[in-house]
């Protein structure tokens, strides 16, 4: 194994393109920009050239690599990501304040990424993961929010923390970090296995954001530059993914806490800590549609809308059987896909309108049909609706859901999923239908090379979702090297508990449905062009586009039904305020400038000393 | 090895001082002279190390004279204190004038507090160099919060004082070995008996290494004080007072598990109080100085727990980054009027090596990844692990948090410009002033190059970084080159 | 493949000319009701074929596509029927096909009618929308509970377990409340009235369908009667133990039907807010309840 | 070359005869209910005389209608209204005008705010008589309009097409040019 291919390489060569990067952006904003195109693309084609050598294991210096399956699958999705959004980042570089500490952290964000799904050890892993979260926070307030930064920190770092108290905890038991050999050796011991599955899960919650620790999506991603908004949605968020994955299922946790334990004369389709990750991930469902219902920000919507397919991914992996799992994988593969063209597409927009706000926008349509449709096929996608990719991951969790009879869980995902169809159409009505604003009159299309990798994730999810065994292949061999059967896959039919699905069939039908309506369409007498202000007003006379622009509170009497429902944001500004005031508590108690004050502090505290020492 | 370096690194300085007093206008030349000599006496004991030496002033062996410890220990707390020392003075040497004396004074006695291994002695240190701070303190032009300085500083030596004199009764010497011989051959229970001088020194001591309830000056002290008396307070006089802690915890503190257990709260309450406190605060230097006051509680809860070598990297990290932090703090406070977070938005977008600097070291005192703090932190949790101690590990990390919300607000703040809800735009940059920054910008940038080098190289050289003894790295490291 | 395919045709035919006569005959039915004769049993084919031959507008190239997309994605739907035990793909009549496939056709029209640039269109949309997720949750919580206890998904699978033996194992006889919850949905999903806030003519001017006139309003007409067609076959699959007979199955539409039909002429609109409190309120708890039974005490298995 | 172009115009011709049958029978109304004649047609609509049975029915918006009825005076406010939405009717479209008010003003001939004969502005198919026509006169007029599309004879909406710049004369004589464009001013 030469080292010039190799995963240590990739991840020395990113940190090295990282630098190079920020140089060059001193000298030339664009020529540092396209040093993130080619660094990403470049890493993008090592990491599928390296297919071969899954299960290889490298080392550098201290830190040890090693290639699994699911790390590839992981590692490949994100640079393909980086790779797309990098094209972005030479549009973005006269709005950015820091453009060079802006490539830079980029780079090293995804040799961060790299990096931990390639780690072999815990701590490798954990060394990478609070690189992203480090290189991403520094991003995040080069956009329109610098609390947006100490919030996602605030989250992470819980997250990344605990999961180092679990690392050091197991090592401090079994004396290695290597992740293969601790987890194995967790899995022996109910104690271990407890403190690894809620140490790391709760890494793995927190950065998908599942409730109760979805509140930093909406802040960092709705607020980060529009450049990183994908990256985040789309690909850092799947990192959380990784992490519940090896809490799961590498661990396995579906073994170590399984029972006999009865409910209702029904034996429990899983262990009772799986079953707390179901709920936390049906309740991040529910709060995540009916938050992203609520928005007015194109970006924040697209990110409570994260959350709630965070909640797929998370109920997914903690029902851990295949199907469950496959389809979990799958919906992390789609999501990344969709959300990342959808935030793209909401960059695009920016790009050229320079707003996020949706009542500000619309009929954008008019001037921006690709970016229309990159979005319209992200959002078909993000829905579960065929012909796309995010179609076949929820069939899989549903079959799974209604094979184990998870009543209560399954209605939240019905919800979310019908709830989906509210929330992305409402920037397809907000911003590309509707009146065109007479302020965007002049707005042209997206520029060439941001049309790029639109187009190309939006064939690659109507790829996928065409022919999603290409990747379910894939998946298969991971859920089989991970211990769990592998997926039923038969030529392009997929079969699930309770009934199988052919999305080519699907999809041909579809095209056999379109091509019929094509052509009653055509034969028929041809329409007259009219102005979009032509429309009916029950003839009344109008002629401000904007006030026939229906955009704002679109579904004010479904957001009046719970208006006034507890909100986890606002607890959790409650409880910044509590420790704030506890700290001006404590500054004014012990620092006050009074020495008698202090003096009697002292004496009291003396006292205690000594009562307390002679107990 | 000369061992007569050892008490040179007393006798110079204070030599140093003796003449400014005679020949004002040389002053400066004379203190440059004592810290360029300590430097240098430093860097030859740790480059001819080889195993500890106990240097006897006078001759006089003993418990019966007064002796200096050189060992690992103390060649660390020399060698960190002075480095320290040397940097800030010349960042600061513009408010070095009229205050050599006192700065040449603190320099000796804060080695001292490092060397002494006699127990009045170390008073006697403390004292005087707790007399320089003082006066250092008056630069602040606000003699109310010196005088409550002074105020609490003198009942911190009086219980000093006084617990070393309880201890002087039991075992009739002041001799920290002697006292420790005399300890192993004692008939009765020394754990009970001690809990009167161990909480006496413990106050004593507290009041200067700035733990909670009795570091009320600190606040009115540091908040307003310029780049050469804050970082010395919080970096140098810190760092001497909490090896100096560190030592007396190690050699004397038998400590009954009620007495452990008053200790510890006291120290881990000043850890989570001083955090918060210090996440309620909008100024720079009120953060730093609170961020300080926790920090010095980690490191005496550390010291507690007998994990010396995770207390010195915690240290070591502190003193550092607080360092760089705390004289950047002080001088865009002094330069700008104002040191409140929202009235510098996007200072370091026209210094960015200084910014660099900054954020290398505020990334380091949380710890985060490739920085030494990561070091010093994984360190610190593996070997309290390996102590098989659960909950301090689960309070670090929860305080950690704390710690990373309030130290990354201020790096997004001081870095980008913008309301909230706002692009941050480099137009929308205010006109900061920043004075003499060719001096504090190789020293920073040198500094932040050696926290980064020190967080990298270890995890591409060593096997075993997250577990590896300072105190034995460096006789093995430095003392066999 | 192809024979697949030609059947999907035939369906399709079927589907039309039955869906759209019996529209016809239920507007003769209700006229009778009210005590009019009302109009010919084929006045539903002359008006499709009158909004064709007209000359509508067109609002761009959205409202066309989005129209074609609607009329596509719900043929797509009917060729996956299984009806009268023809299927056009056996095995592959899976029943999220139905639930997501058709939701193609609606975001096409949604996208088409909001394309139009008329607000009343948009409020029509999100007032449909909205409904669906009244609608929708209960029923498939209902079907969840019926996928569940026969182990299948297929269509035409679970219409042959409930023909084992005669009404005893419908799912009507077998989950009364799960039926009675599915017709409350059924009656959403057809726009009867009282669940008829997103037409609403008198008030928003029939809301997505405002700026349609001509051939788009043709095949979205077209498109509502495939609708009709899936929604109520899909009713009459899982709850009536589908049939075996043509005429079996036009008797058990003709039922659903036209009883949907009558109670919508017996009630009064409910404001949006409303429709999804009672859908939240009574058919979502009768179905936890039904899918529990199923779920855990095994009845209607 | 010649041959095609019959070809198609035949096409055309026999499409339009199967269409002539469906228009014929399913007629669409957009009611505009501007004076008291429109206290009519619910009679018209209902149990009594089912206006159902000849296939026609209320409409929403005059995209869907096929027919426009005008039912009573029209003041000049109403004409402009009137215009807008006949003009943004799908084409085959009809007018049917009731009473005399619409023929040449009725009882308001002398009223300075509504106009005498609304054939000036708009093409009107079909008449009915009565002030208020009763309902058999209603339903009476749609039989003659049916009849009339059927015939080929219902051709307003073409001549309006053709005569377009004398119709619009005649309109902006009555109703005069606007000047502010606002949703407040028209």
């Amino acid at each position: 194994m030469d080292f010039i291919l190799s995963v240590p390489a990739i991840v020395v060569g990113l940190f090295a393109a990282a630098v190079l990067a920020y140089l060059l952006t001193k000298a030339n904003k664009i020529l540092g920009a396209l040093i993130t195109v080619l660094g990403s693309g470049a890493a993008l084609a090592a990491m599928l050239m390296l297919k071969g050598d899954i299960n290889s294991v490298q080392s550098l210096g201290a830190l040890g690599f090693k290639l699994t399956d699911y790390g590839w699958f992981f590692s490949v999705l994100m640079l393909l990501i980086f790779f797309s959004v990098s094209f972005f980042n030479l549009y973005w570089m006269k709005k950015i304040i820091h453009p060079a500490a802006y490539n830079f952290l980029y780079l090293v964000a995804l040799a961060g990424t790299v990096g931990a799904f390639t780690a072999k050890d815990f701590i490798g892993l954990f060394i990478f993961w609070e690189t992203i979260v480090w290189a991403s926070m520094f991003i995040i307030p080069f956009g329109k929010s610098r609390n947006a930064s100490v919030v996602y920190y605030a989250f992470s770092a819980f997250g990344s923390l605990s999961m180092l108290f679990g690392i050091l905890y197991l090592y401090s038991k079994t004396g290695s970090f290597d992740i293969q050999y601790v987890l194995e050796q967790a899995s022996m011991n109910t104690t271990y296995a407890l403190v690894a599955f809620i140490t790391i899960g709760i890494a793995g919650l927190v950065k998908i954001g599942v409730f109760p620790f979805h509140l930093w999506l909406p802040k960092a991603h709705g607020n980060a530059p529009d450049t990183f908004s994908p990256i985040l949605s789309g690909g850092l968020v799947k990192a959380g993914g990784f992490a519940a994955f090896l809490a799961v299922i590498v661990m396995p946790s579906y073994k170590v806490f399984a029972s006999n334990a009865l409910f209702l004369g029904r034996e429990l389709a899983m262990p009772v800590p799986n079953y707390i990750l179901v709920f936390l991930g049906a309740v991040s469902i529910v709060v995540g549609t009916l938050m992203a219902i609520k928005s007015e920000d194109f970006k924040k919507l697209i990110a409570y809308s994260s959350v709630a397919n965070g909640g797929y991914i998370i109920i997914g992996i903690a029902i851990a059987d295949s199907l469950s799992v496959g389809g979990a994988f799958m919906h992390m593969f789609a999501h990344a896909l969709a959300s990342a063209a959808a935030f793209l597409s909401a960059a695009a927009v920016v790009h050229r309108t320079g707003t996020t706000k949706m009542s500000e926008l619309g009929g954008l349509i008019h001037r921006m049909p690709l970016t229309y449709l990159v979005y319209l096929i992200a959002i078909i996608s993000m829905a579960g609706i065929p012909p796309m990719s995010g179609f076949i991951s929820k069939w899989m969790l549903f079959q799974s859901m209604i094979g184990k009879g998870m009543v209560f869980t399954a209605a939240a995902a019905f919800f979310g999923s019908i709830g989906s169809f509210l929330y992305v159409f409402r920037p397809l009505s907000a911003v590309f239908l509707g009146q065109l604003s007479p302020k965007h009159e002049s707005v042209k299309e997206a520029p060439f090379l941001m049309q790029v990798p639109m187009i190309g994730l939006s064939l690659l999810t109507l790829l996928f979702g065409v022919f999603p065994n290409i990747v379910l292949r894939f998946i298969s061999d991971i859920l089989k090297t991970a211990g769990l059967d592998g997926l039923t896959l038969n030529g392009l039919v997929i079969s699930g508990t309770n009934g199988q699905l052919n999305p080519s069939l699907v999809s041909l039908i579809f095209g056999i449905g379109f091509f019929i309506a094509l052509i009653i369409f055509i034969i028929h007498p041809k329409s007259r062009k009219v102005d979009l202000m032509d429309t009916y007003t029950a003839s009344e006379f109008i002629y401000t586009p904007e006030l026939l622009h229906y955009s704002y509170a679109f579904y004010a009497p479904f957001e009046r039904l719970y208006e006034n429902a507890p909100s986890t944001e606002k607890w959790y500004a409650a409880l910044i305020k509590k420790i704030e005031e506890a700290g001006q508590l404590v500054s004014y108690t012990f620092f006050n400038n009074k020495p008698r004050i202090i003096v009697f502090w002292m004496v009291c505290a003396v006292i205690a000393l000594l009562w307390g020492g002679s107990l | 090895m000369n061992t007569s370096f050892i008490i040179l690194l007393i006798a110079v300085p204070l030599g140093a001082a003796f003449l400014s007093v005679l020949v004002k206008k040389l002053g400066k030349y004379f203190l440059g002279a004592a810290i360029g000599f300590n430097l240098a006496a430093s860097g030859i004991l740790a480059y001819d190390y080889v195993s500890p030496v106990i240097y006897e002033i006078g001759g006089f062996k003993p418990p019966y004279g007064i002796s200096l410890v050189l060992d690992e220990y103390s060649l660390l707390g020399i060698l960190l204190l002075n480095v320290v020392f040397a940097l800030i003075a010349i960042m600061a040497c513009k408010y070095i004038k009229k205050y050599e004396v006192v700065l040449s004074v603190a320099l000796a006695a804060l080695n001292g507090v490092i060397l002494t291994g006699d127990l009045f002695n170390l008073f006697v240190f403390m004292e005087i160099s707790a007399i320089a701070a003082y006066i250092l303190t008056t630069m602040n032009k606000n003699i109310k919060y010196t005088f409550n300085y002074l105020v609490l500083g003198t009942l911190g030596s009086g219980l000093l004082l006084f617990g070393i004199a309880v201890i002087y009764n039991m075992f009739g010497s002041l001799n920290i070995m002697d006292i420790q011989n005399r300890m192993a051959i004692i008939s009765y229970p020394v754990a009970g008996a001690l809990v009167l001088p161990l909480a006496l020194i413990f106050t004593g001591l507290s009041v200067e290494a700035k733990l909670l309830p009795f570091s009320g000056w600190a606040r009115g002290v540091l908040k307003d004080s310029n780049s050469l008396v804050g970082t010395l307070i919080v970096s140098a006089f810190s760092a001497a007072v909490l090896l100096a802690f560190g030592r007396l915890i190690d050699s004397l503190f038998v400590m009954s598990d009620s007495l452990l257990i008053v200790f510890t709260v006291v120290t881990v309450g000043t850890l989570i109080l001083a955090e918060i406190a210090a996440f309620s605060k909008k100024n720079l230097r009120e953060i730093l100085l609170f961020s300080s006051i926790a920090q010095s509680g980690l490191v005496v809860a550390l010291f507690l727990q007998g994990l010396k070598s995770a207390a010195l990297l915690v240290l070591i990290n502190n003193v550092i980054s607080k360092m760089i932090l705390f004289t950047l703090a002080a001088k865009i406070g002094e330069d700008n009027g104002t040191d409140k977070l929202e009235d510098l938005k996007g200072v370091f977008l026209k210094n960015k090596v200084l910014g660099f600097g900054f954020t290398a070291a505020a990334m380091s005192l949380i710890g985060l990844p490739l920085f030494f703090g990561f070091i010093a932190k994984a360190n610190v949790l593996v070997s309290l692990f390996e102590a098989n101690n659960i909950w301090l590990p689960m309070v670090i990390l929860i305080v950690s948090v704390i710690e990373g919300a309030y130290v990354v607000r201020m790096l997004t703040t001081l870095w980008n410009t913008g309301e909230e809800g706002e692009l941050a735009k480099a137009e929308d940059a205010k006109q900061y002033k920043l004075t003499n920054k060719v001096r504090l910008t190789i020293i920073i940038t040198i500094a932040a190059i050696a926290i980064v080098a020190a967080g990298i190289l270890p995890l591409l050289q060593m096997n075993d970084w997250f577990n590896f003894d300072i105190l034995s790295f460096l006789t093995d490291g430095l003392g066999g080159v | 493949m192809i024979t697949g395919i030609l059947t999907g045709f035939g369906i399709l035919l079927f589907a039309f000319v039955w869906q759209t006569s019996l529209d016809g005959i239920n507007r003769k039915i209700v006229g009778r009701f009210q005590k009019r004769i009302g109009p010919k049993w084929y006045q539903q084919f002359r008006d499709i074929f009158k909004a064709l031959s007209k000359t509508g507008v067109t609002h761009g190239w959205v409202f066309d596509f989005g129209v074609m997309m609607a009329l596509g994605g719900i043929m797509a739907t009917v060729m996956f029927l299984p009806v009268v035990g023809y299927s056009a793909f056996p095995g592959m009549d899976n029943f999220f096909i139905f639930v997501y496939l058709l939701a193609v056709g609606m975001l096409g029209m949604a996208m088409s009618s909001v394309g139009s640039g008329n607000p009343l269109a948009g409020i029509g949309v999100m007032r449909a929308l909205t409904q669906m997720v009244g609608y929708e949750v209960p029923f498939m919580i209902v079907i969840l509970g019926i996928i569940f206890g026969h182990n299948t998904s297929s269509l035409s699978e679970l219409a042959a377990i409930q023909q084992a033996s005669g009404i005893m194992t419908w799912n009507l006889v077998k989950m009364p409340i799960g039926t009675v919850v599915a017709y409350i949905s059924l009656l959403g999903m057809l726009g009867k009235k009282p669940f008829e806030t997103f037409i609403a003519p008198a008030e928003i001017a029939s809301g997505p369908m405002v700026e349609y006139g001509g051939k788009q309003l043709g095949m979205l007409m077209i498109m509502h009667e495939f609708a009709t067609f899936i929604e109520v076959t899909l009713f009459v699959t899982l709850f009536l133990g589908g049939a075996t007979t043509l005429f079996g199955f036009i008797a058990k539409y003709f039922v659903v039907y036209i009883l949907a039909s009558l109670i919508s002429n017996a009630l009064a609109r409910f404001k949006i807010d409303q429709v999804i409190k009672f859908y939240y309120k009574v058919p979502i708890t009768l179905a936890i309840v039904q899918a529990l039974m199923v779920v855990f005490l095994g009845w209607g298995v | 070359m010649d041959n095609t172009v019959e070809k198609q115009e035949n096409i055309r011709k026999g499409w339009d005869g199967i269409s002539r049958f469906f228009r014929a029978n399913s007629i669409w109304m957009l009611m505009y209910c501007t004076g008291c004649c429109a206290i009519e047609l619910p009679q018209a609509m209902t149990s009594r005389y089912d206006m159902e049975r000849l296939g026609m029915g209320p409409m929403a918006t005059p995209r869907q209608a096929d027919v426009l009825l005008i039912t009573g005076y029209l003041s000049l406010k109403t004409l402009r209204r009137i215009i807008y939405a006949y003009e943004q009717m799908s084409t085959p479209k009809y007018l049917v005008a009731f009473g005399p008010c619409t023929l040449n003003g009725g009882i308001y001939y002398d009223s300075h705010a509504v106009i005498n004969r609304l054939d000036q502005y708009l093409p009107i198919d079909v008449y009915i008589a009565g002030c208020m026509p009763k309902p058999e006169a209603v339903m009476n007029g749609f039989n003659d309009l049916i009849g009339m599309i059927k015939r080929k004879e219902a051709n307003g909406w073409k001549k309006y097409e053709q005569n377009k710049d004398w119709y619009r004369k005649n309109q902006i004589q009555a109703l005069g040019e606007l000047r502010i464009k606002d949703e407040f001013h028209e």
